[in-house]
């Protein structure tokens, strides 16, 4: 994996310069970077940043948020682009906050997806797995790497990839068949895979679709790589609360070595 | 101008803020993000013998003001620590205190020999005694007065470094524990570890974390703290090294006047790496409120 | 439609929402601020024998997501409340839990007798076992298992109401208390009162309450509390009276499955004396959620 | 004392509709009634509300603040006026809600003052004692009752009291001598009482001038109405947290027999 294997990442203070509601209880949250007294470092994609949704010593954890987008990051008037989706208190009150609140960001932090170096990638994302994955394919576009991307959503209300503005191929499908083409990610990325060569595969979504994915791509022997979930304290790798189990009974700090791993790594669980 | 260097159990530390065990790992991830300026010491997370997995999955819960942790002392073993870690921390010069976690009194005796022979920034021990007595089918050491002692004992005698014992709050009666940690030579006292507790999803009815239940830190634990700290000062006149729920420097000076030679920042890491920065920042100016020169000004001086 | 009705102990409510002893006043005072529809019970102040004045100014205190309390039982004496409160109690028609607090097992009987030769809606004993115990030197009845159960036994022998006895969560090892007033008779356990802390004006360096040291409710000790609940509910099976900091209806749902039969409203109340009514109304939405059809479903029902 | 004997005060949500700070840290924050779902009764002077500061259950206890001043209250468009020195956490918080921004109140609770039945009445107000006194001034003035009032502060920026737009007599004093008059408001008001008649005195302020006032009263004989601070929980007197030491060894809920007590009833005590 590809990204921050030092502790690179810095706090800073930003402002919100929008903040709209793009779907169901998902909200596209955009930072105003040049006011950070910091020089953040550029974000990579599948990388986050621990953000404090409310001040004061009532709310100790910040909250993990992958990038969703950044824009002239090497311009002054630079942002970052976070999508957010509000299931709790924590992204409740990051949702609710105004235009012109301000926000303390800390990162970029962990390492995230590794570029493929040749070949088609496919870029499977489900429900918020979207986040990163659009930041990824954006990336893709600026060196004209060729991939798909299959964004799956439970159903219509809660869909947001708005993929016309994306060079690489791509679908939306839903559950449902509410919008886009009816079908799960998994379903559709295993019609992509017997149509098309992957090199690679990148995967973001809930865990027994990852699992899913993972398991169709060691079959077909295509390295696939895979954006974990787990709850966190610090962030940075002291505290070892992120930590899950990986497949040699290791144990993988999500915070720092990843989120992002490679599937062959992860032993699946059902996190509650 | 505020001189913020403190004695503490005849260690000269240039600042009372020190950074609890647990929160801030081996004490190298935070120094390529904050410097250690403004700290007195790192106190690193709970070492045992063999190295250990830790807990299933989720190990951490927010809740009202606090959180709930079941790291369960995940640790890359005493010898991988020593080899691995040590020499990094050596170079970057803060004084560390090593926590040591055993099952028998046996392991921490075994453990206090190992770090005592280690050479460099190593000031203190601390012993963490909220861990089950194998020996004595599992129950907490720091449950007994007994069993705390016995341990802290089985510590000194196998250490030149001072000695910190670090009390459970929960329990009823505090200060006979500290009495026998005392009286089995302990140099100091750290408090508080988290509390038992538990949290369960509504809505799904599974518990928050991967083992049920877990240990409460934070804000929302200063209360229990700031009184096991002022009872056992008073009883042992030990020195101690205080905290829970430290979030500002307020709460600094507050662990001073409850008897707090130095005190300690956990939780409040999470929210701020370079917490511990910020509080040394404002404490000058939070001392000089009151009146005193230099934390020793503070220590016990509640008024009660 | 989910109905809220509840059989707690053999008492049938029709809710199993409970306002908390000493939150509540003698319950005619909410009353003209709130209906009492939507609740199962008041428990009332706890009662000594004779009228008490309480502690020292100031007796109350904000922490972060609770508060500090030392009011120190003030109360008007078991034969005042009997006389100038009951009647008007018993015209509300809302089902009373009598708490009662003593300073020796003596006294405890005594207090018994009173209540339940008393006409009217009281359908329930709180053993308040948070009291010092004068006769073994001050020390916490609800320190020790036979303390509390010797308590227990005197309190059930002197009754024919059901017995819940109030344990404090402050001690090593709760459900070995749990057990030993189950064994004496308890028809149920009410859980958890205040956790012991206490908090300092840094500057000044005052304490901020009048006796230095009071008891931590609130939403900041909803873990230990849970944690309590569900310890006791698995070890002894007795049905729980369940509480400390509950906010909202979902915390109401996560103490039923950490086994709670009825759950109990304190702090909260001060946020808003009608929490309780909104909690009523925010509660068949979310039972409908778990699919539960009635609170009894959802009692221990922690997926462990 | 008057008002409400019985628990008459209601829950209700209102809406900033000016807050301005006035002078040091004290601020004049105005709370339209309006759009209050329930019909609070008419405040009294003297009388306070419980007021809540933030939402959420990490802030669990309201803070009492007194009425400083009823708009048009039988009209459409009443508001309340609160004066509030940002002391705190909770009044910093309520001190810092922007207009339109929505408080939750509870009251109006407890006893306020008695209105004089004849003769000339003495207001003595330390620091921000002027919140309730200044409301019973104006109140006064409705009725052509006569009065002088006494303001004093520490110091000129932190003193608040426009006097002008009162009917009665009146002087503003510091003690530093930095606005108004040179001198304490126990000074000034001693000096008021050697040059006129009064057959009511009342006071509000710190414990130590509110113990003064109370001796000089008591010594001349005129009946003294004081109106005691206490730190409190619920407001309306079922958890005795206010509860304070009387003269004759009884228990003064601050909350509900109070807060205006007559100083005969007090026992001085020092508050930390
Ligand atoms: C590396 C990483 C990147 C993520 N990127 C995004 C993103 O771009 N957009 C997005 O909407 N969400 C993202 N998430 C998930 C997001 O962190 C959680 O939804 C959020 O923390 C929930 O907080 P809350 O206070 O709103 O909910 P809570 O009320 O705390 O809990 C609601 C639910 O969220 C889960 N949860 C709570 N805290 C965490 C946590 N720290 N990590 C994971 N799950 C948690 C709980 O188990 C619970 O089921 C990411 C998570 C990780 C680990
Ligand atoms: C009946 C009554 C009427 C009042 N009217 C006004 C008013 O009109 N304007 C105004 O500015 N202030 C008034 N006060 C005082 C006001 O309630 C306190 O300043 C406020 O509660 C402080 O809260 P905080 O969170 O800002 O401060 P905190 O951080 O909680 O404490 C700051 C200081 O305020 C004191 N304090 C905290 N809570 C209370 C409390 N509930 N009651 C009394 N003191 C407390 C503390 O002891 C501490 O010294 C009144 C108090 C009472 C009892
Ligand atoms: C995630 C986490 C891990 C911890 N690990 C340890 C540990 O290994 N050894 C130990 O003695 N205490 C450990 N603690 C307890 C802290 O050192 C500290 O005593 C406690 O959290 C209270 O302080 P705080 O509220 O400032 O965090 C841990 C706490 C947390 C939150
Ligand atoms: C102001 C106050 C007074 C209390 N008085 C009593 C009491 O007299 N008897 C008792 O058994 N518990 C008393 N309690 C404890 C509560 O009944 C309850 O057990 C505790 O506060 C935890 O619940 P909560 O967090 O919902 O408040 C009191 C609590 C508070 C805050
Ligand atoms: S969240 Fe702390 S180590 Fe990963
Ligand atoms: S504040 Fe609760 S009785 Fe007065």
């Amino acid at each position: 994996m590809n990204g921050a294997v030092k502790l690179s990442g810095r706090c800073g203070r930003c402002r919100i310069s929008r903040s709209d509601k793009v779907a169901g209880s998902i909200h596209l949250v955009e930072l105003e970077i040049r006011d950070c007294p910091v020089d953040l470092e550029r974000p990579r994609p599948g990388q986050f940043f621990q953000v404090k949704c409310a001040d004061g010593p009532e709310h100790i954890l910040r909250r993990p948020l992958s990038v969703h987008g950044i824009t002239q990051w090497d311009e002054p008037g630079h942002s970052l682009e976070l999508l957010v989706e509000d299931v709790g208190w924590g992204t409740h009150r990051l949702c609710s906050l105004s235009v012109g609140s301000e926000v303390e960001l800390l990162g970029p932090l962990g390492r995230g997806f590794e570029m493929p170096r040749a070949g088609k990638a496919l870029l499977v994302a489900g429900g918020m797995g979207i986040a990163p994955l659009f930041f990824m394919a954006r990336e893709m576009d600026h060196v004209d790497a060729g991939y798909d991307l299959v964004a799956g959503f439970k159903s219509g209300d809660c869909a947001y990839a708005p993929l016309a503005c994306l060079k690489g191929g791509g679908v939306l499908c839903t559950e449902d068949g509410s919008a886009g083409e009816k079908g799960t990610a998994v379903g559709k990325a295993a019609g992509y895979m017997e149509r098309s060569v992957y090199s690679m595969i990148y995967v973001c979504g809930p865990e027994a679709m990852m699992a899913e994915m993972s398991r169709l791509a060691e079959k077909a022997d295509i390295p696939c790589q895979v954006s974990l979930v787990s709850r966190m304290a610090c962030g940075i790798g002291v505290c070892r609360g992120c930590a899950r189990p990986g497949r040699n009974g290791d144990n993988l700090c999500v915070c720092r070595e990843g989120p992002v791993f490679d599937s062959t790594r992860v032993e699946w669980i059902c996190v509650q | 101008m505020v001189d913020l260097s403190i004695k503490l159990a005849g260690i000269d530390l240039k600042s009372p803020l020190v950074l609890a065990s647990g929160t801030a790992g081996y004490g190298v991830e935070l120094a390529s993000i904050c410097g250690y300026s403004g700290l007195g010491a790192v106190t690193l997370k709970s070492l045992t013998i063999m190295p250990r997995p830790g807990n299933r999955s989720p190990r951490v819960w927010e809740t009202t003001g606090g959180m709930l942790n079941s790291i369960g002392l995940e640790n890359a073993g005493v010898d991988a620590f020593l080899s691995d870690f040590l020499p990094q921390l050596n170079e970057l010069g803060v004084p560390l205190i090593v926590s040591i976690a055993g099952e028998t009194a046996g392991e921490y005796a075994l453990l206090a020999r190992r770090i005592s022979g280690a050479p460099g920034s190593i000031v203190a021990i601390e012993v963490n005694v909220s861990c089950p007595n194998v020996e004595k089918g599992g129950l907490m050491f720091g449950a007994e007065p007994q069993a705390s002692g016995a341990v802290t004992s089985a510590v000194v005698e196998n250490t030149g470094l001072p000695v910190f014992t670090k009390l459970s709050a929960s329990v009823f009666d505090i200060v006979r524990i500290a009495e026998a940690v005392a009286a089995a030579g302990a140099s100091g006292l750290s408090l508080i570890n988290t509390l038992p507790g538990m949290a369960i999803n509504p809505v799904t009815g599974y518990p928050r974390l991967g083992t049920v239940s877990g240990g409460l830190s934070g804000p929302a634990i200063k209360p229990v703290a700031v009184k096991a700290v002022w009872d056992c000062y008073r009883a042992t006149g030990l020195p101690v090294i205080g905290g829970g729920g430290v979030y500002n420097a307020l709460d600094v000076v507050e662990f001073m006047r409850a008897g707090a030679t130095a005190v300690s920042i956990g939780t409040a890491t999470f929210q701020n790496p370079c917490r511990f920065e910020q509080i040394a920042c404002e404490l000058p100016d939070i001392m000089n409120r009151t009146g005193a020169l230099r934390p020793a000004d503070l220590v016990g001086s509640v008024k009660v």
